[in-house]
This record gives structure tokens, sequence and C-alpha cells, in this order.
């Protein structure tokens, strides 16, 4: 069923032998959301390591995820690579109907597992463990908080070990969480802006920002107020210097080149985790370069110190965080 | 606790793009124009004050930038409504939904990206005391927009305009000429919205970021009966309800509960405030010629 | 022959055709070709590998449309799609979870669920305006946000499935689903949007509440006088408008991924594409399928676009609006002939040179 | 420059330069016409300083046109206008006010949700600092209201006000502009006795001042009472001249009603048979405690000056406008509170006033307009199916019996002439058969051949054993159809008259509050008010 249209412009009949193509399918349009920019940069690494091609489609609901993958099926190249949780349903009916066709998923998998499936899943929520203990260690008044986009167990996953993280190091530390919520959540940067001051007037000066195109709204509240807030995804630091800690670092263009090269040397059909032990998940602070990130953790050093600590019992096996998204 | 100058501030925040959009509503309302456009010019505004400024280096040109695109895309309502006598409300949804696509689409072809536009370097409106300098122009409007309609040369007309505009016009006020400026008005004060949204609540642009407030803007029109005052009145009980959520999320209400509150409160209000009208119309039903 | 120039000469017409020129022109503006934008359009969405999402789009756009030209056929506008939608779409979830049904069975009284859902919403809004003196627009659109609101609560506790990282339902059972064609993702939802549209039509051309209906639109004065009772039928209107609204939300649920995921049923923005693919077509029955199959073409075609020629989707959508705001002028047409009595611009004298 | 000369100001101008007797207005061989219609035809018309001079004439005689040439609204094809002795032009009424004209149109011009000293300086504020200063307002509202004997609190809403005050604003608008000719158009169509006997004493005033009045009625009460001078038009053209001290009510009834003689041509008496409407002490907005009964096989004809309470009472009677008490009876069955659809099931047809925006749907087709009320009952089978076939021949019978010209029956009922339009309406009703048709001015604005076939058709129709009532403005039409005549004066039944009692002077009198009499003429065939009989309630 799959017809090469005019679309495969590196198509596999025509280019050379081992040029090859990957398309990747976003849930969301990119804009700045730092994940999505991260999972093409993935993608390029491959294409160029491959000299071959790569397209983005770009989703923005349901039935446009539906389309690109649909479109991206029809189109045949090497890898498909689809970068969210929204795709699930979609691959696993997809992988059925199209055994030849090979699926990189990231972020999620597939409930059954198929032969042409594979997935790279992240434990986001032992990054943010370690930030909150560094909110934890850093939190003059004792009350640390998340904004989230959604209340879902997605983005629980930015909340919830905020707060235990906290705690391990603090244990008289409160906790609460805001949901950006309204009409446009993902874009809603002003009301994600009124959650943080909300949490802000309840004296909490250490914030988690996970409200996607929000978290310059959480920044610039916590910097209007002297607080502290934590970013997501990429170093974030530099838009809003003094007021970022740290970042809650998530290595997709890594998980993205890694996975298309597994399936291109046919170890397809497996799920692969990232978290802190793999170096999939990691805080800016942890990385080289601490120091040029105009994160508010460089003049930390003893947090750092013990934040690494506790890295090492997480990577070691002997303390393991709470995933919410497997509740 | 829960009403304190924190939570007053993040009412006033959430008020301010809705009342300025929403004085713009009130005046076209005066001018017997229907204008559920508000949410579409605001967000060109938007959009027009974070291109200006990204460009410039100036909100004060974004601003002013922002005022003027929302004015020019406000004359598709002037020219189609009052010289044209199409329909104002098909018109006003056809332009909301022209915005979110003008916009999406310049977002992609100016920025070059899709969803959000924001840069650390995007300057933003200054606060003065919390609030940007377009915050307090809004409430300085709600006394002017009082003070003109009630008491000016202006107001007087337009109210007439709009009440009986063929009354008007043998008195030689042009009804078409008010209307229009009324139109241009609502245009100006949603692009002000528009600016204090993106360079002033925040400073980014993002698709379809006004998110609705330019209907609930539409409501509070209504709801304040088209009076500066008591467009204010609804927009503060609008801003009081949202920020309200915001505090009640942290008293454990579910997200989804404090997303609907602040509908729930407009609608209650729209409810008391026609029954009360209701009961008072009934009460001093108009005499009629024939009096015995 | 006749009606072919008519057709020709018609305001619709004249918005597509303006719609399309003004498109083009952003095009160049922006260094694109438009034969080569368009021609993307029409291939993505009318191509071998387009019509399957054309058809599956164009089932909900059609839907939406139905649900709000009915309402709109007597000279109302129900805002309030959304929530009806997804209240028919969480009705049918629920109850395609938890009947103790045969599939088929279970599947029909899913539909029966989205559709009283609906229909019992809409009918509130309608109350709202008659008992309260709400405008039914306002009062639509209001309403439509707590129950979106309702329903993305429902999908994430109670209903929650769990493990799941997005706020959606359980799947549903096998085989409570809608039959497929083929392998394609076109469900039998689409014969049953078809199916409504045409008892619309019949019911409009050739029943005596379609004549009422058409009669108020037109001059709801005029009906009054001849004894429509227009707070009955603007209840029963919003109804069956809630009730289509509903079906879509139901034929949602019942479709890939047979679950109800919160937003998934209103971010593609079917309610606001049917209203303006009914306000194109001033809610004739048949103009009312044509416009929404064209939208639905500009939908799967705009993003077919994107994919080939790198043009933003998002012109399709201001070709959309363009097209309606040629339009407004024209809808209001019929009315103002209509109105003797509210003497119209002519009526209007011109003032002298007013000082200011 | 809009503002408007002292009152001082305008006195001493006009005082200056106009001696007593000198033409305030003088209109030249003002010829108007509209598409169909030449509504003033050579109109000559002469004004004195200080007078009040009436004009006359029945509906449609083309009064308000020229008192439209006049003031700017619309343009004269031909002839001259001349003001204070200077031939003018106005473009548009502003220029007329500036020239010391001012008009207070029929239905007033007025903005209801404003004060009254809004209204009264409206385009002509004192200000302060471009504000309205409110107090010169004031002040200037209850200084000229004082001068006029008008009182009028200057902060009350026009809305809120009676319908006598609200003329007063009017009146006061124009003073407030220095107007020193007023044209009152119908200015007490709508007014009680009182409050016309107190318009009158305003107007007496004012051209005490040397301000000149030119006063468009139907009433001739007031003419007689209160002008100098009158003016009778018809058909466009002026056919009489009358100082109103050498005249009287009969002479200018002929004048104005001097019709073309087959238009007054009286059709056979009917012979009535049993009851099918009666009406006891029916009150509604404007409409209070009147009783009336049709019969079988009889018309009855209700006359009366525009705003006296028929339109509200044939509303009542269709089920249209709520009633406040009384009882209303077709052929037995109490109808009082039923729905227009049960009555019209119950065998009620109307033909209403406003054919554009009630009658008719000008947007539909001529087929649809014609099938509305028959669409539930003879047209529709039985599951309430509409077949388009049904509505098209029935269309196409209509079209043929009642002579409608009209292309197809497919076109919008907007393409038709006006009396096709009226055709169309009166065809549509009469074929429901309905024991009672109610007929509301059934040929305003039609042709001359049009308006004979129409009434043909509702003498034919009370032939057949049919109820009909009749309300018409036009004296000759109620007096040519009717087997018996009502008249409505301020909401009630003031007179009854037999057939051969109704001629036009006693009418005309009678329509105008004129009626000396105190009682109502008891004919032989006007059965005693129903009131009085009391017959017995459910
Ligand atoms: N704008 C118009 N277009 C066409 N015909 C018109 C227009 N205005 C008035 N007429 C016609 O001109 C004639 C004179 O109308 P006019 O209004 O002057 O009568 P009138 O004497 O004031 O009647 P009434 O007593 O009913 O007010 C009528 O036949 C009317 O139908
Ligand atoms: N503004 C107008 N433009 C064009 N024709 C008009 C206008 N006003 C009136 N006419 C025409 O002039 C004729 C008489 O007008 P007029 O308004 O006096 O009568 P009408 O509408 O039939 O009844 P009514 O006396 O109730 O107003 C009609 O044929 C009408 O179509
Ligand atoms: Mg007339
Ligand atoms: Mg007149």
């Amino acid at each position: 069923a799959a017809k090469n249209t005019d679309t495969s412009d590196a198509g596999s009949g025509t280019a050379a032998k081992d040029a090859k193509s990957f398309t990747l399918v976003t849930p969301d349009p990119v804009g700045q959301n730092e994940f999505l920019k991260l999972a093409i940069e993935g993608v390029k690494t491959a294409a160029k390591a491959h000299s071959g091609t790569q397209k983005v489609y770009q989703s923005s609901d349901t039935a446009s995820q539906q389309q690109n993958v649909q479109a991206a099926v029809d189109a045949a190249p090497d890898v498909i690579v689809l970068v969210g949780f929204e795709f699930a349903d979609l691959v696993a009916q997809q992988a059925e109907a199209h055994p030849k066709q090979q699926f990189l998923m990231i972020d999620a998998c597939t409930a059954k597992t198929f032969k042409n499936v594979s997935c790279a899943v992240f434990r986001e929520h032992e990054g943010v463990y370690l930030a909150g203990a560094e909110a934890g260690l850093l939190s003059k008044s004792g009350k640390v908080g998340a904004v989230d986009v959604l209340d879902t167990p997605q983005f629980r996953r930015y909340s919830d070990p905020f707060a235990a993280g906290a705690k391990e190091v603090a244990p008289k530390t409160s906790a609460s969480t805001r949901f950006v919520g309204g009409q446009s959540p993902f874009d809603d940067s002003a009301r994600a802006k009124e959650q943080a001051n909300s949490l802000l007037a309840k004296g909490t000066d250490q914030i988690m920002a996970a409200a996607a195109a929000g978290n310059y709204g959480v920044f610039e509240a916590a910097k209007a107020k002297g607080a502290f807030a934590y970013g997501v995804d990429v170093n974030q630091c530099p838009s809003a210097p003094g007021t970022v800690v740290d970042n809650v670092i998530k290595k997709t263009d890594v998980a993205v080149a890694e996975g298309i090269e597994q399936v291109l040397n046919g170890k397809a059909g497996q799920t692969v985790s990232y978290g802190l032990k793999e170096g999939g998940i990691s805080l800016t602070g942890l990385e080289d370069g601490v120091d040029s990130s105009q994160c508010v953790i460089a003049d930390h050093k003893d947090v750092l110190k013990k934040v690494e600590a506790l890295r090492d019992r997480i990577v070691a096996g002997e303390l393991t965080v709470d995933d919410p998204a497997a509740k | 606790m829960f009403f304190d100058s924190d939570f007053l501030m993040s009412a006033l925040r959430a008020l301010t793009p809705i009342l300025l959009a929403a004085l713009g509503g009130a005046v076209c309302e005066r001018a017997g124009v229907f204008n559920i456009g508000l949410e579409g010019m605001m967000l060109m505004g938007c959009f027009t004050a974070v291109a200006t400024s990204w460009f410039t280096g100036s909100p004060w040109l974004g601003v002013l930038a922002a005022a003027l695109a929302a004015a020019a895309y406000s004359l598709i309502l002037a020219v189609g409504a009052v010289t044209l006598r199409g329909d104002a409300v098909v018109l006003g949804i056809a332009m909301n939904l022209l915005a979110v696509g003008l916009t999406s689409f310049l977002l992609r072809t100016v920025f070059g990206v899709q969803g959000t536009f924001g840069d650390p370097s995007l300057a933003g409106l200054p606060l003065v005391g919390g609030f940007s300098p377009l915050a307090y122009l809004a409430w300085a409007s709600v006394g002017v927009a009082a003070l003109m309609l009630s008491r000016h040369v202006w107001g007087l007309r337009l109210r007439g305009v709009g009440e009986a505009p063929d009354a008007a016009a043998t008195l030689g006020v042009s009804p078409t000429r008010y209307k229009y400026a009324a139109v241009l008005v609502s245009g100006v004060l949603c692009g002000l919205a528009g600016a204090q949204l993106a360079l002033g609540n925040v400073t980014l642009f993002s698709e379809n970021m006004t998110a609705g407030r330019g209907w609930i803007a539409v409501v509070a029109v209504m709801l304040g009966r088209a009076l500066p005052i008591g467009v204010l009145l609804a927009a503060l009980l609008f801003g009081l309800a949202e920020a309200a959520g915001f505090r009640l999320q942290g008293l454990g209400l579910p997200q989804q509960a404090t997303d609907a509150a602040p509908y729930v409160v407009t609608l209650g209000a729209l409810f008391l405030s026609t029954a009360q009208r209701r009961r008072r119309d009934s009460r001093t039903s108009r005499p009629t010629g024939v009096t015995s | 022959m006749a009606r072919i120039t008519g057709a020709l000469r018609s305001p619709v017409t004249f918005s597509i055709l303006a719609g399309l020129v003004i498109g083009a022109l952003f095009l160049v503006g922006t260094g694109a070709d438009p034969f080569a934008a368009y021609g993307a359009v029409v291939t993505g969405a009318l191509g071998a590998d387009g019509i399957g999402a054309t058809l599956t789009t164009g089932t909900s756009v059609l839907g939406m449309a139905l649900a709000l030209a009915i309402p709109l056929r007597a000279g109302l506008i129900n805002l309030g799609g959304d929530g009806q939608m997804v209240l028919g779409g969480i009705a049918a979830a629920v109850t395609g979870l938890y009947v103790p049904l045969p599939a088929p069975l279970a599947v029909v009284l899913a539909l029966a669920a989205g559709i009283a859902a609906g229909a019992a919403y809409a009918a509130v809004a309608a109350l709202c305006e008659n008992r309260f003196g709400v405008p039914l627009l306002v009062s639509s659109l209001l309403l439509s946000y707590p129950a979106t609101a309702f329903a993305s609560y429902l999908a994430r506790y109670p209903l929650k499935e769990p493990g799941s990282s997005l706020p959606q339902t359980r799947r549903l059972p096998e085989g409570v689903a809608l039959p497929v064609f083929g392998s394609s993702t076109v469900t039998l939802g689409l014969l049953l949007v078809v199916l409504a549209a045409v008892v619309y039509w019949f019911v409009d051309r050739r029943t005596v509440a379609g004549y009422e209906i058409r009669m108020t639109g037109l001059n709801s004065r005029f009906a009054a006088y001849a004894g429509v009772e227009r707070k009955g039928l603007t209840l029963r209107l919003m109804a069956t408008s809630g009730g289509i609204a509903g079906l879509v939300g139901a034929i949602g649920v019942l479709s890939f991924p047979y679950r109800f995921l919160d937003g998934a049923l209103t971010a593609p923005g079917y309610t606001w594409t049917g209203l303006t693919a009914a306000l194109l077509a001033a809610a004739a029955p048949l103009g009312t399928v044509l416009a929404a199959f064209f939208f639905a073409v500009l939908q799967v075609g705009g993003l077919a676009m994107e994919r080939t020629t790198e043009v933003p989707r998002e012109l399709t959508q201001v070709l959309q609006a363009i097209v309606i705001v040629f339009l407004a002028a024209r809808l209001r047409f019929p009315r103002r002939r209509g109105g003797a009595a509210e003497k119209p611009a002519a009526q209007e004298p011109v003032p002298q040179g007013e000082s200011v | 420059m809009t503002r408007p000369p002292s009152n001082a100001a305008a006195t001493a101008e006009a005082g200056a330069t106009a001696p007593a007797s000198a033409v305030a207005v003088e209109l030249r061989g003002i010829t108007k016409r509209f598409p169909g219609t030449l509504a003033n035809d050579r109109v000559d018309l002469t004004v004195r300083r200080g007078e009040i001079h009436a004009l006359m004439g029945e509906n449609g005689a083309g009064k308000s046109t020229l008192m439209s040439v006049l003031y700017g609204m619309e343009r004269p094809d031909a002839g001259s206008i001349h003001v204070d002795g200077r031939e003018v032009s106005f473009a548009s009424p502003s220029a007329a006010m500036a020239a010391g004209l001012g008009m207070v149109h029929q239905n007033f011009k007025l903005f209801d949700s404003l004060t009254v000293t809004e209204n009264v300086v409206y385009r002509a504020e004192p200000r302060r600092f471009g504000l309205v200063d409110r107090a010169a307002a004031r002040r200037r509202v209850r200084e000229l209201a004082e001068e006029y004997g008008v009182s009028v609190d200057p902060d009350a809403r026009v809305g809120a006000l009676p319908v006598g005050l609200r003329q007063r604003v009017e009146i006061l608008k124009l003073l407030h502009r220095g107007a020193r000719t007023l044209i009152l158009d119908e200015p007490t169509a709508v007014l009680t006795p009182a409050e016309a006997d107190a318009l009158f004493a305003v107007l007496t005033t004012l051209t005490g001042q040397d301000r000149t009045v030119i006063l468009v009625t139907h009433k001739l009460r007031e003419v007689l009472e209160g002008s100098d001078n009158v003016t009778v038009l018809r058909d466009g053209r002026v056919v009489a001249r009358l100082r109103t001290a050498d005249t009287s009510a009969d002479a200018i009834a002929a004048a104005m009603t001097g019709r073309a003689v087959d238009l007054d041509r009286v059709h056979p008496a009917g012979t009535p048979g049993e009851a099918v409407l009666d009406v006891e002490g029916l009150s509604t907005t404007g409409v209070h405690g009147v009783g009336l009964t049709v019969r079988a096989g009889e018309i009855v004809g209700v006359a009366g000056v525009a705003g006296n309470g028929q339109s509200e009472l044939v509303e009542a009677l269709a089920g249209l406008r709520p009633v406040t008490a009384g009882r209303i009876g077709l052929k037995g069955t109490d109808i009082t509170h039923a729905s227009a659809t049960e009555r019209r099931a119950r065998g009620l047809a109307y033909v209403p006033e406003d054919r554009h925006a009630v009658g008719t749907a000008p947007a539909a087709t001529i087929a649809e307009n014609l099938a509305m009320g028959h669409h539930r009952a003879s047209l529709s089978s039985r599951r309430g199916l509409l077949p388009p076939a049904a509505v098209r021949a029935h269309a196409q019978r209509l079209v043929e019996r009642f002579g409608i010209k009209a292309a197809t029956p497919d076109v919008p009922a907007s393409a038709l002439s006006g009396g096709n339009l009226q055709k169309l309406l009166i065809g549509r009703e009469l074929t429901h058969e309905a024991p009672l048709l109610l007929v509301e001015q059934p040929t305003r604005g039609v042709d001359i051949g049009a308006i004979q076939a129409i009434h043909d058709e509702l003498i034919a129709y009370r032939d057949a054993g049919h109820a009909v009532l009749l309300v018409s403005a036009e004296l000759s039409e109620i007096r040519g159809l009717a087997d018996r005549v009502l008249v409505m004066y301020e909401g009630r039944v003031t007179a009854s008259y037999g057939k051969a009692e109704a001629d036009e002077a006693t009418l005309g009198l009678a329509m105008a509050g004129g009626t000396t009499s105190p009682a109502v003429p008891a004919s032989t065939t006007a059965p005693a008010p129903l009131n009085a009989t009391a017959p017995e309630r459910d």
C-alpha cells in the first residue's frame, strides 16, 4: 500500500545505495519547544552520518498527527521517528499494517511489542528529583513548587519528583503544584506567569518550570520576585540569568540518533530507557561547562556535591525515584 | 491570606487586556455596531507588537504599531458592517478566524517558527509599580471613556447615533462617520490590549495567545451594559474569578474546575443581571401614547 | 443554463475566487509559487493518498457544519459546538466502556448516548435564552467551556486509563467501534453524517418543520404572524444541533484510537470550520455539504502542501476566513430587502459638514 | 458655527425683518415623483409669518412628501422654495435648520435613552472645554420651557416620558436651534385631547412671538379650532385653500375625500347570520375595554386615525399581542389565550397592515409565501410532509385566481410590485375560507384596478357567509364595503353606525374625536354593547 510519490526525493531506489531517508513527525508545532528542537537535531545528525535526507512533519492536533503519520508511511522512508506519547496508538496500528516499515518512538512505546517498532523512553523523574534536591537545599522559605502545562501523568513527572527530591534533602519542605490550563495551555505564558505568581505569593522561592512555552512566563515571574526557577530539556539559564538555577536536561538528540543507528544496524524492536545512568537525563549543573552555563547553580558547588552523591545513589540503584506516570 | 495584595495584583493583571478590549467593544456597542471581532483584533495587536518590538528594539513602537495595525484590521468590520451593511456577527466571527490564520502564517513567514516566538532580547514593556504603563492607561481609559461618553460632545453624539441613527442624521450628525470612528477606536483599544498581553503580561507571541480573552471581553460588554464602569466591574469579576481559580488550585481543586470557574461565574452574573433588568422592565412598563 | 450562469455570478463564487486570488498574492509575497501550492493542496487532499484523510476529516467537518447550519437556518447561532461535541464523546466513551452488551449493541447505544448528551446540553443554552434572556450566542459559548472542562476532568481522574501518560480513557472493548471501510480511516461515521445531511435536506425541502424553519430565518416576524412559536423552535433546533454535535463526538470516540482523549475532539477546530461552512452556504443543506467538503479539502490539503512545499498550512485558514469576510455582506442581503419597515441606508440624509 | 442663535437674538431678528403679514415660507410649483407615484403635482403653498397653517389630506395625499421637500430631505423634481422671501435650496435638513426651519416628524426622532436636556441640545451643545456644559444646557432648557409654557423635567429620560411630553421635547429641540418656522407632521395623531389642547396652547404662544407653524393633520376639530388657514391636498394636488374662519368641517372633509367616483361605489349590504367573533371588554396596550361582534355574512369596518388602537386590537385578536383583560370568542369557543396557530386552526385568517415586515418574507419565493398558513393544513400530508409539488400547484392556482403578475411562482416575493404583493397576501388569506377574516388596510399603496379587485373579493367572501373585520384609514373604502362601521378613538370604540348612517362627514368627525352627541348612535343593525348584555362566562 505504501506508494512512493514525488515527495520521496531521497527514495532508496534513486539515490546511492547507502543514502538513507528519515522522517520525523512531531505531535505539536515545533516553535520554541526545546524538546522537539533537540529531536530534530538528532534526526539531522543521523541524516548527516548516513549522507541521507530528513523530513520533519509538524502536527498540531490528533487529526494532523494521523495524517502526517499516514503520509510518512506512504512515503516509506528508512525510519519514521515519532516524538511523543501521543503516537502510541497510531504507531501500533501502522506497525501492524506495515511490517516492513521501521518506526522509532521517542518518549513512549506501544503497549504491545512489534519487531519494527523501537522505542527510546526517558526517566525524567530522576533528573527532576535531583533538581528538587537542589531546590530543597537552596530554598530559604522551605517552600518549593512546580508549574505544569496540564494535570496529566506525563507532566506530573515534573512536579511530584521535584517535591520528593526537595523533601529528601530537607524533610520539612512543603511543595505545591499549579497547572496552566485554560484555552491554550501550551502557549498561554500569561497564565503560566500568573500561576507562578500564585506560588510566589505563598512564599515559594524555588519553582520547577514545566510549562512549555509558558516557561518564559514562569521565569519572568520568578525574576520579578527574586525567586529561582528550574528549566527543562535544554539549558534555559541564558533566557533568565540569575533566576534559572538549573535544568533537567533531556538528551533527545542523542536518543534519536542512537535509536536510528540501532534500527539501521538491525537491532530494531527494542526499547532503550534513558535515565541518569545512561546519561540521557542529566542536569546542566552536572555536565561539563557549568561555569559558562549562566546557571545559578554554578555558584553553589556545595549543593552540586550533594546532588552528585544523590545521582550516584540513583545510578547505582540504591535509590529509586517514583514515576508518577507509572501509577 | 486568600485575598492578599498578590491576589489583587494577579486579578488586575488578568483583567487589564480584557478591560482594554471590552472598552473598545463598549464604544462600538454604544455606536450601534455589535463587535464580536475583539479577539481577532487583539491577536493582530499581539503579533504586531511583538514583531515591531523585535525589529525596532522599542516596545513603545510595538505598542504604537499594535494600535495602528488593529485599527487597520478593524476597518474590515467598519466597511463590511457599516458601509456594506453586512452582518456584523458573521464578520466578527470571520475576523477572529482570519486573525488566527494570519498571525500564524506571519509567524511562520516572518520569524520562521511555529507555535511561539519569544527571545530574551525581545524588549517588553517596563514595569512601574508591578504593572506595565499600559495597565495604568487601561484603568485611566475607563475614566476617560466614561467622561467622553457621558460628558463630551462626541460621546453624546455617539450615543445618539447608536440609539437612533436616523434621528441623529436629521440633526446633521453622520451615523456612518461616528460608527467608523467607534470601530476604529475599538481597533486601537484592542491593539493596545494585544500589546499589553504580548509585551506586558508576558514578552512573547504565541499562536492564538489571546486564548478566548476577546470573547470574555464581548461578554463583559454585555454584562457591563456597555458602560465603562460596568465594563470595568465585569472585567474585574472575571479577573477575580480567574485569580481565585489560580488560588483554588492551591487548595486542591482540580485544574479543570478552576479553568471553568470564570465562565461559570460570568454566566451566573449574566443570569442575575438580565433577571434584574427584566424585573425592572416589567415594573416600569413603557407608557404608551394613549393614556386615559 | 440560467442556473449555471446564476451560480457563476453568485457571491459565493465571487468570494471563493477573491479568497484564492488574495491567497495567491500572499504566496507571491512570501516568494512561493501559487500554482505549485494550490496544486499541492488539490493533489494532497484529493489524490489517492489524501482522499481517505479528506473523507475522515470531512466526517467531522460536515457533522459540525450540519450541527451549526440547522439552527442557523432559522437565524440562530450556536457557538457551543465544542462543549456539545465533547460531552457527546465522553458519553459515548462511558457507554462503550461500561455497558455490558454485545459490541454491536454497545456501539448503537454509545452513539445514542452521544446524541442525547449533546442534545441535552444544547437545550440548556436554549433555555438560557428562552427563560433568562441571555442571548443564545453568549449562553452557548459560555456553556461550552465548563463542558470541555468537565469532560477533561473525567478523562483525567475517574475514567483515566491506568498507567497512561495521557489524559485518556481506556480503549473501548474489542469490537465496540464503528466499522471501517477497507484499510482506510474512513468509518461508518461518514455514512451517518451523510445520512444526517440527507435527512436535513429532506426536512428542509419537504416538510412542514423545514418550511417553518426557513421562513423563520428569512423573516421571523412573518413566521410568528403565521403562528410559528419561537421559543419552542429555538429549543428544538438547539437540541437537534447539539445532538448532531454529540454524534460527531461519539463518532470520534468510536473511531481510531477508540477512546476519549482529552482535547482530541476540539483541537482540530471542527466547530469553527463547521460554522464557517454553514455560514458560507447560508445553511442550505446541499451548500453546507459542499462547503464542508471544500473546507475538509483545504484542511487536509493545507497540511499536505506544508509537507511538500514548505508553504505554511495556515494559508488555508486565511483563505477560509477571507471567503467568509467577502460573503458576510451578502449574507445579510435577503434580510435587508425584507425589512421595509426599518428604512435602509437611502433614508439616511447626508448631513452637512459637521463642526466638532 | 453650529452654535444656535440665542432665543433673544432670534426673536429680535424675526421682529426686525418680518412685518406682520410677511410670507414666511412659499412653495411654488413643487413636483415630486416617486417610481410609480406622482406624490406632489405642481403644489403651491404660501404660509404667512405668525400663522398656524394647516395642511390636510387623506393618507397618501402627499403631505409628508411636500414637507420633506421643504425640509431638505427630498429634492423636488420641479418648483422652487422661498424662505423669508429668499429662494433657497436645501441639501439636507441641517441646511433647512440653519435657515430657521424645524420639523417634528410624525414618528418622533428622539433618543429614548438620553435625557430631555441631551435630546434638546444634541448637535447644538453649549460646551466648555469640549465637554457638554450640562449646567448651561439645563438652564437653556428651563428658559425655553418657561418662555413657551412647556413644562418638562430637563433630567428625565425621554424614553420614560409620555408621548405628549416627548412631543414637547421635539419642539424644544427646534426652539433651541432658533427655528422660526415649525413644521409638525400629524402632531396630535397620538395625543389625548388634553395633551392636544396643551400643544395648541404652546403653538399659540409660539405664533404670538411671531413664529410660524405648519400643521399637517387629519383632524378636523383641531384645524377648525387652532389654525388660521387651511390648504387641502388630494392625490398630490392642491384642491382647496381656505381661511379657517370662513369654512366648515363639511367643506374641508368634502375637499379631502372627493375621490374618483368609482371608488365611492357602495356595495349592496350583506345578510348577517350568527355571530362568529365576539369580543368583550378587551384590553391590551393601547386598547381599552373594546367590545364588538362580527357575524357571518357581514363586514364590520373599523375606522380611525392611525394610532388609535386599531392595529393593537387586530394583533390581540390574531394572537400576536397578549390580552390584559377581556374575552375573545370565535364561533362560541374562548380563544382569549390561544396561540396564533390555534386561532388559525379554529378558523381565523388575517391580512396584516405591514405586508413587508409581517405579512410576507420578501426573500422567500412567491410559492413559499403563498403556502404560509396552509402549510400545516391543506398542503401537508399526514406525516408532516410538505410536498413541493403541492406547494407549487397551490401557488399556481392562487396566482391565476387572483391575477398576481409574476413570471413564475419560484421568484422571490420581493420581485413583486406593492399591489401584487398585496394581492398575494389577500389571496392567501382568503383561500383559507376561514369563518373570520381580519383585514388591515387592504388597499394601501395599491393601484385603482387592484383596489377594485380586492374590494370585489372581500364582498364575495362575505357573501359566501364569512365574517370580515376590516380596519382601514380610507373612509371611502369603509363606506363602500362595511355593513357596520365602528370608529376607534383613543383605544376605545367611540361610535357605531349602520351602513346608511355612515357618511363621510359623520365618520370624519367621529374619527377626529368630534362626536358631540354623547350617546353611541344605536342603529338597528348594531347590537347593544356586549358588556351590557353580559353573556355567560365560562
Ligand atoms: N420614498 C418613497 N418612494 C416611493 N413612493 C413614496 C415614497 N414616499 C412616499 N411615497 C408615495 O408618495 C405618495 C404620497 O405620500 P405621503 O407620505 O406624502 O402622503 P401623506 O399625505 O403624508 O400620507 P399620510 O397621511 O399617510 O401620512 C404616496 O402614494 C406614497 O406611497
Ligand atoms: N423607500 C422606498 N423605496 C422604494 N419604494 C418605496 C419606498 N417606500 C415606499 N415605496 C413604495 O411606494 C409605494 C407606497 O409606499 P408606502 O410606504 O406609502 O405604502 P405601503 O408600504 O404599501 O403601506 P404603508 O402605508 O403601510 O406604508 C409602495 O409601492 C412602496 O413599494
Ligand atoms: Mg404611508
Ligand atoms: Mg404623512
